[in-house]
């Protein structure tokens, strides 16, 4: 059965070498598929949370995301913290009563993760925002105006070289214990 | 009007030399004839006029190639990523001399065989005007003439004593089909594969290996499940609480901790409670009552033992903010109120 | 008065002379001598080509047989890199062994075929025509092999590619400090240029096959020709081709195991870290790799009846050569030898005392054995290196002792480190050996299958070398003389 | 945007005026006092769980593939029945002239100029051994197999170390992720290192305190006040590594430190 | 009624052990993709960032201060508790272990029923029926009802168990397990209650000694306090002014204490009294040392042949001669009695020769010569062999309806000839209170999973103490991991049932319990003033500890005699030629280390193997009996035989073989299943002279081949180590 499907494929080729062409960007397209260089899940939510209104209404990023200035992790609301303000704001609206049943159930809530950095790199949320002195935007591009969070940057080495050297006053990535431990 | 090709066979060299004489003479220059063997006749044999070949200058030229782009390599590296090793020297010389010899005789070598394909017009698939007597050993002649002429040239080519005379026209040369198939073939692949591996260098495909550790068992921050210490646990740093008793402030209301407390104060009260804690911000609108005005009597009667509670525990609409503060930045906080009620 | 090699009447059939006893004379030199014993092209080409298409039961059944092997060698590959390298029997202190071995062996082994069609050529030795390209397909699977066996060797092969100096986001690219590096490097140069060698060496053998060929053979050469003719223009910038690879690729060679030889050299290693490692590797290289192809030769000789080509005179010429390596080879390693025999350094003494008298001893004494005592004692004899059969055993047992050799080097002394905590012996487990036999019968396999694809001999040179040959005679007797073309 | 963050940002866009910013640079360094080293195995057993070490299977062990980043080597020392043992606790000795570096193709093994730290960088080796081989000491381990951690002690794993998988060689780092700790902390809050608040899981441990780590280049630390005596050697000295870790010989004292 | 208590309080527990199974997934490798936030956050726990929380590690009596270190929740590295007074924020390699004690994958999740006993074969049961059949059992049983438990079980719970056992009238406890004999805590502790007056457990101050004589005691190893000595003996090597401390070991064995001495004297086992009384002797005789110092001697000094002792212990005379003078001189000499001698038969005798040594020093160990304040709170007392073996005649005599068993394993502890199982099969129910199944829970019925000591309360009375008391606190800092249940809790629900009981064991758990013994605590080293906040503070600071104050010796070592002989041994020369000399392995202990990778697969110091258990034999008894590494012995001893793998070594005496302690078991998981062999099994059940201790240290041995060989898991190279670079 293989030998035919390569007999065809032979055949297919032979015909013409421009098809050869069609096949190479046939085979990059599956292993651009397969691979899962696709961004990390991050468009479903379990809840259709939209940052853009958080943001509009003036709750920071940090009010939430509270872990950010003291920890490498950025840290997630707890449910508690999310129902704290939406027991009475919008608690008719769809997505709050999920938000509220979650809170009745005792369940978390199961955020899909939108960047991704390998778990050897050892990034810390807290020294960038204090010492760096950069804020959310510059990596998570402008949130305020995301409905839904995407990934505004492919968060490789080579882009976090990129802002070290580009940035005078970020200290240069000379030695790789920096993020690799 | 095209030209013909006529091959005349001859059994030794002297009368190939011959032959060549008389065409000469006949008008043929060197350029129109060349001599086809089996094996390679020295020119004078032939009283050919000598050829020099080229391929050794491009050979030359690769090899500056190499040293170009040996050196590339190696100072490429040194100066894209610095990065010490062993206390070698950011520039090591010796390596780099190892590098570059080889990559020069590289370079060298591939001029040398690319020239040798492009001078001699190769590659070329398909059967070129040969005969298997010149396999067999006779020398072939190969004339190359109009049309008009080789009626005579043939009458020479036997007079001169050719055992044979074979007769080709020039578009046989070529045959362009398989020329496009394999190189055509060969192009593709070559191109396929530099854009996988380019695909691949820049992380555009990424595959997941199964022992690449960007995935580990052991236990990520905001992994679930989500485990805390129980609650009666005491942490080193004590408990927040103790019952009964009023909590003591752990930081002195000082300008660093007034400057850290209005911070956090940004991030966790103001979008309620106002720029200036009078209780007018954005968000207030929404709650009924409206949220306190930290300047007011009300808040300033309150003992700081009494905010700290509050902010830890929450009251009324106000949610507990003690996943947002951590017990000494809430005094940082309150301190920061404190002097805003100044 | 001088019989000239004449041009007027093809040298294949130049007439004997009349006399009936210098006749016997010239007919001993011919068989003697395969230039002297010119015959007609079409014949030569004959003798080649004929066996090549003949492909008998022996034939297919070493194809299964070493394809099987080979097939074995990629299975355990994979399941190595499945399971890990602790399948093998390395350990915490001996990182290097099996592989690394091959590596070097292998290495070395791809050093004689270059040399004797590269070297030899520059030189002008016209015996060699028949033998160079047998060497040359050596050396090519040689190198192919070798240049898998880092890899192989490898915890995490799929990512091989970050050795390769390629522009990549991480903008991180390969350690030209590294010798590993550096082999990469030279085993690339010598491998592909060496290739090329060859393939500009086939090219009017080709050609001549694409006359001679019928069917799908015919169709093969006919792109592999890539339209070559034999004008004396192409005939003129073959030769030039071939003298620049020539004069290339022969520094190209030595710096190759003068490299791997880096390998080791570069570390703290007590035992490694000597500076005559170069050329004693390099030495060592052309012993085992000039003793392979006086192996390949016989095999080739029996399996395609090549005895017109492979006539006693080379097999002579090749023990004499082996002889030659011999005694250089002995020279290095005596060099290596006297140091911690002389002076008394603790760790240099452990590791003599290990070779002399330790566990390693029947290893060392086999290896002395196989490397020195054997063909001292029988290469000198004229008869021993005309007897195909006496000199393939010698030469087999050279290939035993160079092994032996990189294994003391390797995986013995490895284990023998500063620190006594740290001492280990290195005890080979199945996947190295299967590995081992498997990229064995694959150079072996490549050989067979090649030497049925294409010319094994080169007819063009052969033929060429008859051309010029000739007799001379001096009062009544005739010697062979050679006549200078240019 | 947010208050807060407009300030932060200022603050990062003044700070972008300023010249490149420099990280502090250290000299670590451990001192070993083999008079007080008892062998008694808790900075192995300290060093495995806060690394994340394997524990290998008795019959890796019997192959050769113990893997402790660091080891107690006991030697013996006289002749006959006067033989007594010796302890030598073997790790990474973070050689400044580091002779696993170079060798390394793929940058996997590299120096830190400013922590003084010979670096091992797990996700980017493949696992030629080369550098396992040129160590004197043998202090590299290279994962022979995939680690196994059983069930819930995969929970006890440290997440600030990366579970190294298999085919990959490491090292002693000098718990180089509590370096970084603390260094985080001082840079965020903008002050130097103190001496003693960098304590390696080994030296934590040692009941005797045989083991001493500090940074050299302060002259009040601890180890740059205890350097330079008279017991003082390192292991293969005349290789020219210049190792970063100190021993004490056994059987002397000196005096007022502890 | 059960019913309804049970149930009641089946609710009120179950809350505790809500966290079962969150283990689900965690093993295998994933990509991690879903950001799960708390739903009701932590006070003081930010993820990402570590906190820490101070509790007691319970790998060894000892009862040193840890403080752990908690990430995301999971306890990730256990470090000694600075603030401790015990050890001082230091740690053992067994203490670094205990969390592998928590996380084993071999623990037990709820209680499980063994139909018959010894099958394996066990059926799990919910808690509401586990705690139903106890209290049932309980309620029937009445007095009959006895109580065996190991020194590692926390002071709140041995409280616990003998207040219930006390409300149905049955006797006390009984303490003991093999690391506490091996240790020769009792047998010691007697000793110094005959020379001082106060019998526990002695603490000696090395830190400003100028010279220490060990005779056998491996206090840098397990003995005792192993971390606490490690701390005093760094101090003691670089005391101020570059002062450095004399170490003279005498044993048999170079162990790792032996090791580190300035001086080793390889004395005949069972000697180390002998050797004491003729330093005694000398000092006397030849007025040696500082003033008094022989005047005191002669009034201890047994009557001896001196030349005659030196050859029985096998030193020269003259090497003696130069000890004594060393002790005698020094200003500040300490001399410590081992575990080793305390096992042999004439421990007592030999303990009071050797503290009599202290007393011509005038250095009374701490803990013994001073009286401590009395803190209100129970606190475990070791049982005596004799004890136990009086236990087993009542469990023979079928007096013993039901057995409870806590942190002790006898079936594998205690040897065959003590008969402990024959004994136990006259017992109808067996209830072993095990986070795992060990040896001793495959003989039982009943198992209800105690947590690990890092999911429960509880405090210990620190012993030995080094001159002020502690008590050191115990509190859960992680949310438990499987379903097992605090003993204490348990307990106190079972009482509820049992009126006596209940009045006598008023609380509602064992919170609220600890809340009550803490509460009457009196003024400690950190500011607390109310109930709450002492325990709060308790809770947080690791333990309760006065501020540190010199306590002056109140008591004088009262008039005592001193005999001096050689000890005997089981087996007569022709057929056991060599002594076996038994040592608790520095990782495993006595056995229960066994269970946890960390421990097994770290290489002993002394021979660098790891997994496995093994015969240190001298060079020249290998040559005679042609034995080479590896080769499987087959060690027999009058009482038993096992089969161990040889080890040659120089560091033992030609006449002694060694075996360490800790491997051979059946049980106990899968990573201490069926490794080595059991050391027990060649001791008899004979006990020492005085003092009704095991004579463990009695016995002798005859080697043979069995002409089998396995591979050393050793980490060192046996030819690198002992024929080395040849010019060492």
């Amino acid at each position: 059965m293989f030998s035919s499907l390569w007999w065809r494929v032979g055949r297919f080729v032979r015909t013409s070498p421009a098809r050869l062409f069609l096949l190479a960007g046939v085979v990059v397209a599956g292993a651009l598929a397969l691979s899962g260089s696709a961004a990390p899940a991050g468009t479903t939510q379990p809840i259709a949370f939209n940052h853009q209104v958080m943001v509009q209404a003036g709750v920071q990023c940090l009010f939430c995301h509270n872990d950010a200035l003291r920890s490498p992790s950025p840290g997630m609301p707890s449910v508690e913290l999310c129902m704290g303000c939406h027991k009475t704001i919008g608690a008719g609206r769809p997505a709050i009563k999920q938000l509220a049943d979650y809170y009745a159930r005792g369940e978390p809530i199961p955020w899909a993760r939108v960047n991704y950095v390998p778990r050897f790199v050892y990034f810390s949320h807290k020294v960038h925002l204090t010492a760096g002195g950069l804020n959310c935007e510059n990596c998570h591009g402008d949130v305020g105006h995301m409905k839904v969070v995407e990934p505004v940057a492919r968060m490789s080495m080579g882009w976090c070289l990129d802002c070290h050297s580009k940035q005078t006053n970020a200290p240069q990535l000379r030695d790789c214990v920096i993020c690799h431990r | 009007m095209a030209d013909t090709q006529l091959l005349g066979l001859f059994n030794e060299a002297a009368s190939t030399a011959e032959v060549i004489e008389r065409l000469r003479r006949a008008g043929l220059g060197d350029e129109q004839v060349s001599v086809i063997s089996s094996v390679p006749y020295r020119s004078r044999m032939l009283r050919r006029p000598e050829i020099t070949s080229r391929i050794s200058a491009v050979a030359g030229i690769g090899a500056l190639v190499g040293v170009v782009i040996g050196l590339a390599i190696t100072f490429g590296t040194y100066l894209l990523n610095p990065l010490p090793v062993g206390g070698q020297p950011q520039f090591p010389i010796p390596p780099t001399l190892i590098v570059v010899f080889e990559v020069t005789m590289l370079g060298m070598m591939w001029a040398a065989f690319g020239a040798f394909l492009f001078i001699n017009r190769m590659p070329v698939f398909g059967q070129p005007p040969f005969s298997e007597d010149v396999v067999d050993g006779s020398i072939g002649v190969l004339v190359q003439a109009e049309e008009s002429r080789s009626a005579g040239i043939e009458r020479l080519l036997r007079e001169a004593g050719a055992s044979a005379v074979e007769r080709f026209d020039s578009s046989a040369r070529a045959n362009n089909r398989t020329w496009i198939k394999v190189m055509g073939g060969t192009g593709a692949a070559v191109t396929l594969a530099l854009v996988l591996v380019l695909l691949l260098a820049y992380d555009v495909i990424k595959i997941p290996f199964p022992t690449n550790m960007a995935d580990t068992v052991s236990i990520a921050h905001l992994q679930g499940p989500r485990l805390a210490a129980p609650a009666e646990a005491v942490p080193v740093q004590g408990p927040v609480f103790i019952a009964g008793q009023p909590a003591v402030p752990q930081v002195a209301s000082s300008p660093s901790s007034i400057q850290r407390g209005q911070v956090l104060f940004g991030i966790n009260c103001l979008m309620c409670h106002g720029e200036k804690g009078q209780g007018n911000g954005r968000l207030a609108t929404y709650f009924n009552p409206k949220p306190a005005d930290l300047t007011g009597e009300k808040v300033r009667a309150f003992a700081d033992s009494d905010i700290f509670l509050v902010i830890s525990l929450g009251s009324g609409q106000m949610p507990s903010l003690a996943e947002n503060l951590s017990p000494t930045s809430r005094w940082d906080v309150i301190n920061y109120v404190r002097s805003l009620q100044k | 008065m001088a019989e000239q090699a004449s041009l007027e009447s093809p040298v294949w059939n130049r007439p004997l002379p009349d006399d009936p006893e210098l006749a016997a004379q010239v007919r001993e030199i011919r068989e003697k001598h395969l230039l002297q014993d010119a015959r007609p092209p079409r014949e030569v080409a004959e003798k080649v080509l004929g066996p090549m298409a003949r492909l008998g039961r022996v034939f297919w059944l070493a194809l299964i047989v070493l394809g099987g092997l080979t097939a074995t060698w990629l299975a355990t590959w994979a399941y190595q890199a499945y399971q890990g390298m602790g399948v093998t029997g390395l350990n915490r202190t001996i990182m290097w062994a099996p592989y690394i071995v091959n590596f070097v062996y292998f290495i070395g082994i791809g050093h004689a075929g270059t040399f004797i069609s590269a070297a030899l050529r520059v030189l002008k030795f016209e015996w060699r025509a028949p033998i160079s390209r047998a060497a040359e397909s050596l050396t090519v699977f040689a190198l192919l092999v070798a240049f898998t066996m880092p890899l192989i060797h490898m915890g995490r092969v799929w990512k091989f590619y970050w050795m390769l100096p390629f522009p990549n986001q991480r903008q991180l690219w390969p350690n030209p400090r590294s010798p590993i590096f550096w082999d990469m490097t030279a085993i690339f140069t010598y491998l592909t240029c060496s290739m090329l060698f060859m393939y500009l060496g086939i090219l009017p053998d080709i050609a001549i096959a694409r006359e001679k060929a019928s069917g799908w053979r015919k169709r093969l050469y006919t792109v592999l020709a890539l339209g070559w003719r034999g004008t004396d223009r192409e005939w003129k910038h073959l030769d030039t081709t071939l003298n620049i690879f020539s004069y290339g690729i022969i520094p190209v060679m030595f710096s190759v195991h003068t490299v791997v030889s880096w390998d080791f050299a570069m570390t703290l290693q007590p035992g490694w870290n000597s500076s005559i490692f170069g050329p004693y590797f390099v030495v060592g290289a052309l012993y085992s790799g000039v003793g392979a192809v006086i192996i390949i030769m016989a095999i080739l000789r029996k399996a395609l009846h090549l005895e017109y080509f492979l006539r006693e005179e080379h097999f002579n010429a090749m023990g004499k050569f082996l002889l030659i390596l011999s005694f250089t080879w002995v020279y290095f390693y005596f060099n290596d030898y006297l140091l911690p025999w002389y002076h008394k350094e603790p760790i240099l003494t452990v590791i003599f005392r290990l070779f002399t008298s330790g566990w390693a001893a029947p290893l060392w004494f086999t290896m002395l054995i196989a490397n020195i005592l054997i063909p001292w004692a029988t290469l000198w004899s004229r008869k021993v290196r005309s007897s195909i059969p006496a000199l393939v055993g010698v030469a087999l047992l050279v290939q035993v002792g160079m092994y032996i050799e990189r294994y003391l080097i390797v995986a013995v002394t490895l284990g023998y480190p500063e620190l006594p905590f740290d001492w280990a012996v290195y005890v080979p487990r199945l996947p190295e050996i299967l590995i081992t036999l498997g990229v064995f019968a694959f150079v072996v396999l490549g050989i067979t299958v090649l030497s049925r694809l294409v010319p094994i001999i080169p007819i063009w040179e052969v033929v060429e070398g008859q051309l010029l040959q000739g007799t001379r005679r001096i009062g009544r007797a005739i010697f062979p003389a050679k006549t200078e073309a240019d | 945007m947010s208050e807060l963050e407009t300030r932060l940002l200022d603050r990062g866009q003044s700070a972008a005026a300023a010249p490149k910013t420099e990280l502090p640079s250290h000299k670590w360094t451990m001192l070993i006092d083999l008079d007080k080293c008892t062998g008694c195995n808790a900075c192995v057993v300290a060093c495995h769980v806060e690394n994340n070490v394997p524990i290998r299977s008795e019959r890796e062990v019997i192959r050769g593939h113990g893997q402790h980043w660091i080891r107690i080597e006991r030697y013996w020392e006289g002749e006959g029945d006067a033989q007594r043992a010796t302890f030598l606790p073997m790790l990474c000795q973070q050689c400044s002239n580091a002779p696993c570096e170079p060798v390394c193709p793929v940058y996997a093994s590299v120096h830190s100029e400013r922590e003084n730290l010979n670096l091992q960088v797990y996700n980017r080796c493949v696992g030629t051994r080369f550098c396992g081989n040129n160590c004197p000491y043998r202090a590299r381990q290279f994962n022979w197999f995939a680690p196994q951690f059983e069930g819930p002690i995969t929970e006890m794993l440290n997440p600030d170390v990366t579970v190294r998988s298999g085919g990959v060689m490491e090292k002693c780092t000098f718990c180089v992720q509590r370096i970084r700790r603390v260094e985080e902390d001082a840079l965020v809050e903008g002050r130097p290192l103190r001496d003693g608040e960098m304590v390696p899981a080994c030296a934590q441990t040692c009941p005797t305190s045989a083991i001493v780590f500090g940074d050299r280049s302060d002259p009040q630390s601890q180890v740059a006040q205890r350097l330079g005596g008279q017991r003082e050697f390192q292991v293969l000295e005349h290789l020219g590594t210049a190792p970063n870790v100190y021993y004490l010989k056994a059987g002397g004292s000196d005096g007022g430190a502890g | 009624m059960t019913e309804k208590i049970s149930r009641r309080d089946f609710l009120r527990l179950g809350a505790a052990g809500a966290a079962t199974g969150v283990l689900a997934g965690c093993t295998s490798p994933r990509r991690w993709v879903v950001l799960e936030p708390f739903v009701r956050p932590p006070e003081q726990q930010v993820s990402g960032v570590a906190t820490w929380f101070a509790t007691t590690c319970r790998q060894c009596p000892a009862g040193c201060g840890v403080i752990v270190r908690l990430m995301n929740g999971r306890a990730v590295k256990l470090e000694g508790n600075p603030e401790h007074p015990l050890n001082r924020g230091k740690l053992c390699a067994r203490g670094q272990a205990g969390l592998q004690m928590l996380y084993h994958p071999d623990r037990l999740s709820g209680p499980l029923l063994q139909s018959t006993r010894g099958s394996r074969e066990f059926s799990a049961i919910d808690w509401n029926e586990g705690i139903n059949r106890l209290f049932q059992a309980l309620a029937k049983a009445g007095p009959a009802v006895a109580m065996l438990g190991g020194a590692t079980m926390s002071d709140h719970l041995f409280d616990l168990f003998s207040k219930l056992l006390a409300a149905v009238d049955a006797p006390p406890p009984v303490i003991y397990d093999l690391y506490t004999e091996l240790g020769g805590y009792r047998t010691l502790a007697q000793a110094m209650g005959q020379v001082y007056g106060r019998a526990a457990l002695p603490a000696y101050r090395l830190a400003e000694a100028d010279v220490v004589f060990s005779f056998g005691a491996e206090f840098l190893g397990t003995w005792t306090s192993a971390v606490r000595y490690g701390v005093e003996y760094g101090a003691f090597r670089s005391q101020p002014y570059g002062k450095r401390g004399l170490l003279v070991h005498f044993e048999p064995r170079q162990s790792s204490t032996a090791v580190t001495a300035d001086d080793y004297v390889a004395i005949a086992p069972g000697s180390e009294g002998l050797v004491a009384g003729a330093l005694l002797r000398l000092i006397a005789d030849g007025n040696l040392g500082l003033a008094g110092r022989a005047e005191s001697a002669r009034g201890l000094a047994p009557s001896l042949d001196v030349e005659q002792a030196a050859r029985e212990c096998g030193i020269p005379l003259e090497a003696l001669q130069r000890l004594a003078r060393r002790f005698a001189d020094a200003e500040h000499a300490v001399a410590i009695p081992g575990g080793a001698l305390a096992g042999s038969s004439n421990g007592m005798h030999a303990a009071r020769a050797i503290e009599a040594l202290n007393v011509v020093s005038g250095n009374a160990p701490a803990g013994v010569n001073t009286t401590p304040p009395d803190l209100g709170l129970a606190r475990k007392s070791l049982n005596t062999f004799a004890d136990v073996q009086s236990l087993i005649a009542r469990m023979r005599a079928g007096e013993v309806q039901m057995l409870l068993i806590h942190s002790t394993n006898p079936a594998y502890e205690l040897p065959e000839a003590a008969g402990f199982l024959e004994a136990l099969a006259q017992v109808p129910l067996v209830v072993s209170f095990g986070a795992m199944v060990d040896e001793t829970a495959v003989w039982s019925d009943l198992i209800l999973p105690d947590r690990s000591y890092l999911e429960s309360f509880g405090y210990e009375v620190v012993s030995p103490d080094f001159g002020s008391p502690v008590v050191s606190s115990q509190q859960p800092v992680v949310t438990p991991v499987f379903d097992a249940r605090t003993t204490g809790d348990v307990l106190l629900t079972v009482a509820r049932g049992i009126p006596a009981a209940a009045a006598a064991m008023p609380w509602d758990d064992e919170v609220d319990y600890l809340n009550q013994m803490v509460a009457g605590l009196p003024e400690a080293a950190y500011p607390a003033s109310t109930a709450e906040e002492k325990r709060a503070r308790f809770q947080q600071h690791g333990g309760w500890w006065p501020a540190p104050a010199v306590a002056a010796p109140t008591l004088r070592p009262q008039p005592f005699t001193v005999t001096a002989e050689r000890a005997t041994f089981d087996g007569n020369e022709t057929d056991y030629p060599y002594f076996l000399h038994v040592y608790p392995s520095v990782l495993l202990s006595d056995g229960r280390g066994a269970s946890l990778p960390l421990l097994q697969g770290v290489p002993d110091p002394m021979t660098t193997i790891a997994w496995q258990s093994w015969v240190e034999l001298h060079p020249a008894t290998a040559e005679r009996l042609e034995i080479r590494d590896g080769d499987l012995l087959r060690v027999t001893s009058p009482h038993g035989e096992i089969v161990a793998a040889a080890y040659v070594t120089p560091g033992i005496r030609p006449d002694t073989v060694a075996i360490p302690a800790g491997q051979g078991h059946q049980d106990l998981g899968r990573f201490a299943r069926d490794r080595g062999s059991n050391v027990v099994q060649l001791l008899g059940a004979a006990l020492t002279d005085e003092g009704g201790g095991l004579r463990w240290n009695g016995v002798r041995v005859a080697l043979a081949r069995t002409g089998k060989r396995i591979a050393t898991a050793s980490l060192e190279s046996k030819v690198g180590v002992t024929e080395g670079l040849g010019y060492e």
